[in-house]
């Protein structure tokens, strides 16, 4: 560090101590995924010819599109499930003196670093035929067969909420936290009530953290191939097991490489147009 | 409530109040406001103002006491149904709304429908001169600005009382000025009842019809400006509100509104008992106000050793080291050069007036 | 919350707001409880309540070797991942975290990528890579896997902490002469340390639980827990798995109560 | 030795036995080699070992009929070496397979949970009865059992190991009573044990364990045969573990671990001649093989697999519930 | 470098500087500081002063001129190699460090043995008058000590020139008052070369031997508090330093010291040609000083309407409006209820004296 001008902002380092990590990246991350991207358009499971046939193969395909439908159906319902629910606990978060608020972010905080095994786990005790609701709702003369909860839509969804919740909660925290308290005494003060301050001003100022929040949630509830798969069942199939099965037990390569990029373009189309409405909120909030 | 003219007295009788972590913010604090005065709220960091001001907008249900305004006790009432207009310090402008939608959102939530709430809050933005702003938003304005977009959103309901928090601290300086003077021309203009907090006591004497100085929670004085300056009812009053030169000494004569008092500086002084009467040999505080001394050419003062001179623009202030060895400063008005005089010189100063003295019973 | 006047109309949003929310955090944290209660289970099947109590499924897990072995793998390739993570994330943050230039801006996004991107896409991508290249799957296909995947924690804490660090601090340092290397030792890492071990702490945590990216690069001589669990899960649903989610929540708690202390992660993650 | 052996093996019952006899007999018999169980089905060994050939991540695989006439045919095996082999020349004929003895027989027929069904189901048309509405449970075609029944109802309702249409109609008109489609027979086992289904195709030695443990399950064989197949065990080309994956294969010949599998709880189908079938798979399926041939299904695989990845893209995409 | 002793001298020399962001931040300054001097960089926010500070000090390289410390020039040498003190707005301590290694850090990146470097931090806490906190977190003092701390830290490297950039901004009014006092006192006793940014123009007035005023990147004037307060060179400086009110009007005759000006607001007066000498029939700017006006009795001066009257503690201004219609401002010193001017009253006002007025070309 000599007296180079560049050198002599004594608070920032060196660009070069990125290369390292943008090396990694290069190798590890970029060049597998253009791998993909080479492998997925070629028609043959050899990688020899090559063509859109594994485009159009899923891209005329009913039942791939089928799945494609559904897991982004699947992601949407997560999140709605995870704001709804996370909304208020952000909310109540914001409301409760600094000792209950650090018990809200642990009891939020513990899921998201328990094994996403295990908590996925917990919803087949839960939502088994001997499980915690059945067992509940028919010791109270509710119903007198089981319902079947595991291995349904319903189950997929309530399982992935909790498991991403999180996810959701955490920005949403951090958005009403940055939100002037004084705003809501100005709007109170102005005669306005708690519901339309609420919606007129907690949740557009909110805005920045809610779309966060739908971002991670989305992403995460439709790749959540764990849950899906267990919670699922052997009958619902969604665009990662689907591409586990094309990829592993049918060794279609190509194809699976195709599914994972239409795949992958579905997520970046998802976050990019959460990220638009991300920066058009920024701006509506001020900040 | 939306009919609540501007106006309306506001009695704060015997509040109190602690918060749950039991800090005691305020402590039978007793107002008695007349409509249409402008009251300023003076006082150090922490004494309690901002507490005092939500327990009147509502924000806080107080541990103790009543709120009245007009004729009705409005403790049971929440913020909204209070018609108290409030700006704070930082504006708290709505960010993501219009400006006209900012002061017309009072309106709204009112259920005012949407052209002559249209119509209102553009007679209020001609009223703060911003006509023209009415589509941008907040953060497109000067601080200035926004000062005067909150003002005109807080007088949209027609609120009986108006309370500002700070209302010009964030303020530079020549805005602030320029600020002081919006408010008071709009107060003046609709003759509504106005609180200001601050702790800014040139702001306090310049703005209010009478100032109300708080310290730890408790009322020290409520008087007019010159009551304050002039007339200190407390020790804190005197050193807060202004600078002073706090001198020791014994009273040696005394009456109920005259005492003698023999400075340890050396000289024998005539100051005002601030509090009462003063017994003889009790020991005192005399505080004197930097401008109030003047150098004295006979033997009539007390004595002193010039220290630094530092001219501060319009004034000079002279550093003199007393008898006692306590430092005593002097201020006087600089006009040009023509005044100099050497550090290390010896000098005598007096009060200019006796009434400019005031004289506290010692406390420790 | 100072005893503000409340109307209906506030109690009727205070209420709503405030049942849901204990509703959500109850299905947040019930499913976690259910678990510890079913591993104590004296039967066989994970009936809710249990028919009886005892620590027989606990007791099983002591022999349940194959878990062990994937325990094992995954703490190795675990600890590794992190360190890596720090070395190359640390360095990177370092970088990356004064500047807003669009070359910076863009490194930045690459880094953060990985959060968002499908995992399972990755996990397939490298599998094809290395199987060009000839590398076979290893605990070091694994270790690089799981690096790429656990990066982006360790710069996200880390920019964090360096983002709340004053820069006076660092130009104070410098005017009394010390050296940037000096500067780096005494002020900067002791600084930003916490921030550093939330982010190491979280990139365990996720490299530890990770899926996606193990289930291409793992295979049975490298067996990952979580992939272990998943299998057992959908091939058997014993109650073993029960007592080692039981082991694992009751760890991971203790984690997080240990960072909570050390990092004071709660306002880490919130800030 | 660069890595522990790895024996894939099926998932459920298969695993629990291999873990609990198969394993320590091996490790015994050769100063503890590290050896690890990955359970999987047939069709994802062969596709793990595809994309590694030549350096494959499977020492040992386990195959159904099906699966092991593609992993033959796509030379993913290695011959066994039997003139090196102490046990091959007792196993009965149909298990001298020289590209992978057969150490086992499995048995396909009806599993139910006699708790709730008290008439025991005698046909595989019984699944279809409307009182078992939302409680039959049944595998994808991932699986040998999966396939093997839907050859079985097609050919209930006309077809053939050829054709396969009459066997997916049916499916459509099971769906009512569906209860859950597992990804692999051992998960048939769990969704009994949670009670999530009663009554499904199964492996007569899938559920003994479970029985054992007291879950209330039984196996009968229907009316129009059970359908029984080999387990055969190959020696993956190329494996770095050639003679200890030999050693494993030999430890499942021997008479020892095959008479201890025949036993409870695990009731696995013995083919080394020397073992006596007994206890309670002579009572259930057959005295000895001669019966077994004779009182069982045996399917043609060859047949089979020309069509079976079209029926399994087929199965997915239909079954739907 | 670390022998480097207190009161070297400083030179700007054409310092510009333009960030690459494209925005020019300072421009073509120069300042020849003595040793020991304080000079103060006063100017408005954004003005380059602490752009300029941190050219000084070496975190940023200057686009052209040069920097010469005694005799070096030291544009070569990075931050830690120019022995430059520095105390920060936000005093930037060490938190995890103790008050004493703070204190001692730069003595320790020197590789100063540690028994040394523990006698001199506590030499120095003795001389901030801190000597029992050296063991206590920066965290847990309050504002004004670990400004103290701040400043033996800086001291404790015996820096050659010691650079303060608005040391008291966070602090309340009588702790600014007491800092400014005690960093003058050190600074005495150091006899070490002292640059202070402030945009406070009192504290540059009271605390400098010289002030340097800066606006929009340019110095306007450099000169002793006196120059800069009574001898402004531009309207500027006139302004920003003070307050003033600003009267236009056209020159009647003048010369070099002197020039009679015709007032807009109806009155003849002398005024200082600021800038040079000024053409007759020109239009100025006339700049006069509330507290340089007078109310006369006589017809002397030009006639106005007393406004408002603020009574500001110390002194009372008066707003009076002109004849022309523009406002002017008049403060008088308040010497207890003396003074009472009815708002509306017909009042004449004069300059107090001639040197007091500064005329300033009219621009625009
Ligand atoms: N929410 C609260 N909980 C507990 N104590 C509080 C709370 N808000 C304020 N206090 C305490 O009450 C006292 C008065 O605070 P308040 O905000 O009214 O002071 P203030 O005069 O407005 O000060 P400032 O000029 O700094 O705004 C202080 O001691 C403060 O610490
Ligand atoms: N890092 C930077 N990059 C680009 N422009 C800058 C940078 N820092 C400051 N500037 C610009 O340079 C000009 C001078 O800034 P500087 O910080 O020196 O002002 P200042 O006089 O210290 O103001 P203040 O009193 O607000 O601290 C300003 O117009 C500012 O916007
Ligand atoms: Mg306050
Ligand atoms: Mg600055």
């Amino acid at each position: 560090m000599g007296a180079a001008p560049a050198s002599r902002d004594v608070t920032s380092y060196g660009m070069g101590l990125a290369a390292p990590l943008a090396l990694f990246f290069l190798l590890f991350f970029v060049a597998p995924l253009l791998q993909l991207l080479w492998l997925s358009l070629h028609n043959d499971t050899a990688g020899l010819h090559w063509g859109l046939g594994q485009y159009l193969h899923f891209l005329t395909d009913p039942f791939s599109l089928g799945v494609l439908g559904s897991t982004l159906l699947l992601g949407a319902e997560v999140t709605a499930v995870c704001l709804l629910l996370g909304f208020p606990i952000a909310w109540l978060y914001q409301r409760v003196g600094p000792k209950l608020q650090t018990i809200i972010i642990l009891i939020v905080l513990l899921p998201l670093l328990t094994s996403v095994v295990v908590r996925t786990f917990a919803w087949i005790v839960i939502l088994g035929r001997q499980g915690i609701v059945n067992a509940t709702l028919q010791s109270l003369g509710i119903i007198d067969t089981p319902l079947k909860l595991l291995y349904t839509q319903f189950g997929v969804v309530i399982a992935l909420a909790q498991v991403q919740m999180p996810l959701m909660t955490l920005p949403l925290i951090t958005a009403l936290g940055r939100i002037d308290p004084n705003l809501d005494d100005a709007s109170c003060s102005l005669g306005a009530g708690s519901w339309r301050t609420f919606f007129r001003i907690v949740l557009p100022l909110s805005l920045p953290g809610v779309i966060a929040g739908c971002t991670l949630t989305y992403a995460a509830a439709i790749t959540a191939f764990i849950t899906q798969s267990l919670i699922g069942g052997g009958q619902m199939l969604f665009m990662p097991m689907y591409l586990y099965q094309q990829a592993s037990t049918l060794q279609n390569w190509p194809f699976a490489a195709a599914i994972s990029i239409i795949f992958l373009l579905a997520v970046l189309a998802v976050v990019s147009v959460f990220t638009t409405l991300g920066r058009l909120s920024r701006g509506y909030g001020g900040a | 409530m939306a009919e609540a003219q501007g106006g309306r007295s506001l009695v704060v009788d015997a509040v109190t109040h602690r918060y749950p972590s039991g800090a005691l913010a305020v402590e039978n604090i007793n107002l008695d406001i007349k409509g249409g005065e402008i009251i300023a709220l003076l006082g150090p960091s922490g004494c309690g103002k901002t507490t005092l001001l939500r327990i009147i907008a509502g924000f806080i249900a107080q541990t103790q006491g009543r709120i009245i305004i007009g004729d009705d006790i409005v403790d049971a009432l929440p913020p909204n149904k209070r018609a108290v207009g409030i700006v704070f310090q930082n504006y708290a402008l709505f960010p993501h709304l219009s400006i006209s939608e900012n002061v017309a959102y009072g309106l709204a939530a009112r259920g005012v429908d949407k052209t002559s709430r249209q119509r209102e809050a553009q007679r209020l933005l001609e009223l703060v001169q911003l006509p023209t702003m009415a589509e941008r938003l907040p953060r497109r304005l000067s601080g200035g600005q926004q000062q005067r977009v909150a003002l005109a959103r807080a007088l949209a309901i027609k609120p009986s009382i108006l309370l500002l928090d700070e209302p010009f601290a964030a303020l530079d300086k020549n805005l602030r000025l320029d600020m002081q003077i919006e408010v008071k021309r709009l107060q003046r203009v609709s003759g509504i009842t106005t609180l200001i907090v601050t702790h800014d006591q040139e702001e306090a004497l310049s703005m209010a019809d009478r100032v109300a100085v708080l310290s730890h929670g408790k009322l020290e004085q409520f008087g007019s400006p010159s009551d304050v300056y002039d007339r200190p009812q407390t020790l804190f009053v005197n050193t807060f509100v202004g600078s002073t030169n706090r001198m020791p000494g014994v009273v040696v004569s005394a009456d109920r509104t005259a005492a003698k008092v023999r400075l340890d500086a050396g000289a024998e002084i005539i100051a005002r008992p601030a509090a009462g009467s003063l017994t003889e040999g009790a020991r005192v505080t005399v505080c004197i106000r930097p401008e109030h001394l003047q150098f004295v050419g006979d033997a009539s003062g007390f004595a002193g050793v010039v220290g630094m001179s530092l001219p501060l623009g319009a004034t000079v202030v002279h550093e003199v080291t007393t008898a006692d060895g306590s430092g005593v400063k002097v201020s006087q008005a600089r006009i040009g050069e023509t005044r100099a005089l050497a550090s290390g010189a010896a000098v005598r100063l007096a009060p200019l007036a006796p009434s400019l003295a005031n004289a506290f019973p010692a406390t420790l | 919350m100072s005893g503000r006047k409340r109307t209906l109309e506030a109690l009727s949003f205070e209420f709503v707001m405030t049942v849901i929310a204990v509703i959500a955090l109850v299905i947040i944290i019930a499913p976690s409880l259910v678990v510890l209660i079913v591993s104590f289970t004296s039967g066989f099947s994970l009936k809710f309540p249990p028919p009886g109590y005892s620590l027989r499924w606990y007791a099983e897990l002591w022999n349940a070797w194959q878990l062990h072995f994937a325990a094992k793998n995954s703490l190795v390739v675990a600890l590794w991942a992190t360190g890596l993570s720090v070395i190359l994330g640390v360095a990177a943050a370092l970088a990356i975290s004064r500047s807003r230039t669009l070359s910076v801006r863009l490194l930045d996004s690459l880094f953060m990528s990985p959060l968002v991107l499908p995992a399972l896409a990755f996990g397939l991508a490298a599998l094809m890579l290395f199987s060009l290249v000839g590398l076979p799957v290893s605990p070091l296909t694994l270790v690089i896997g799981h690096t790429v995947v656990c990066v982006p924690y360790v710069v996200r804490n880390t920019v964090a902490a360096l983002a709340q660090l004053e820069p006076t601090l660092l130009e104070s340092s410098a005017v009394l002469g010390a050296s940037r290397l000096y500067t780096f030792r005494r002020i900067l890492l002791p600084l930003i340390r916490p921030g550093i071990i939330a982010g190491a702490f979280i990139a365990f945590m996720s490299s530890f639980d990770n899926v996606p990216v193990s289930l291409f690069l793992r295979d049975a001589a490298t067996d990952m827990l979580p992939i272990r669990m998943w299998q057992d899960l959908e091939g058997k649903l014993d109650v073993t798995i029960a007592a080692l989610s039981g082991v694992l929540i009751i760890a991971t708690v203790a984690l997080v109560a240990v960072m909570e202390r050390v990092t004071g992660l709660s306002r880490r993650l919130t800030n | 030795q660069a890595r522990p052996l790895v024996f894939a093996t099926f998932t459920g019952s298969w695993e629990e036995a291999h873990k609990a006899v198969l394993v320590p007999a091996f490790r015994k018999a050769n100063a503890d080699a590290a050896i690890v169980l990955d359970p999987m089905l047939s069709v994802d060994q062969i596709a793990k070992i595809n994309a590694a050939k030549a350096n494959p991540p499977i020492d040992v695989m386990l195959h159904d009929p099906g699966p092991a006439l593609v992993a033959i045919g796509q030379d993913l095996a290695e011959p066994y070496p039997v003139e090196k082999s102490a046990h091959y020349k007792d196993l009965i004929a149909e298990a001298q397979e020289p590209m992978g003895p057969a150490p086992f027989f499995q048995v396909v027929g009806l599993t139910y949970n006699p708790e709730a069904i008290k008439t025991p189901p005698t046909s595989w048309a019984d699944l279809w009865k409307p009182e078992f509405k939302g409680r039959v449970g049944i595998t994808n075609l991932n699986s040998t059992l999966g396939t093997g029944w839907l050859v079985e109802i097609a050919k209930m309702r006309g077809g053939s190991e050829a054709n396969v249409d009459p066997g997916f109609k049916a499916l459509e008109e099971l769906k009512p009573n569906l209860a859950a489609v597992a990804a692999n027979p051992g998960a048939l086992a769990t969704l009994f044990q949670q009670g999530q289904i009663d009554i499904s195709p199964g492996n007569f030695n899938a559920i003994q364990i479970l029985k054992a443990r007291g879950v209330p399950v039984e196996f009968v064989a229907p009316k129009e045969g059970a359908i029984a197949f080999k387990t055969t065990i190959h020696i993956v080309k190329n494996s770095p573990n050639r003679e200890l994956a030999f050693k494993l294969i030999e430890a499942a010949l021997t008479p020892e671990v095959q008479t201890t599998l025949m036993n409870p709880p695990y009731l696995i189908v013995p083919t080394n001649s020397k073992v006596t079938m007994g206890g309670e798979i002579a009572r259930v399926l057959a005295k000895d093989t001669a019966e077994l041939k004779q009182k069982f299904v045996f399917q043609d695989w060859k047949k089979i697999n020309e069509q079976r990845s079209a029926w399994i893209e087929r199965f997915n995409r239909e079954i739907k519930i």
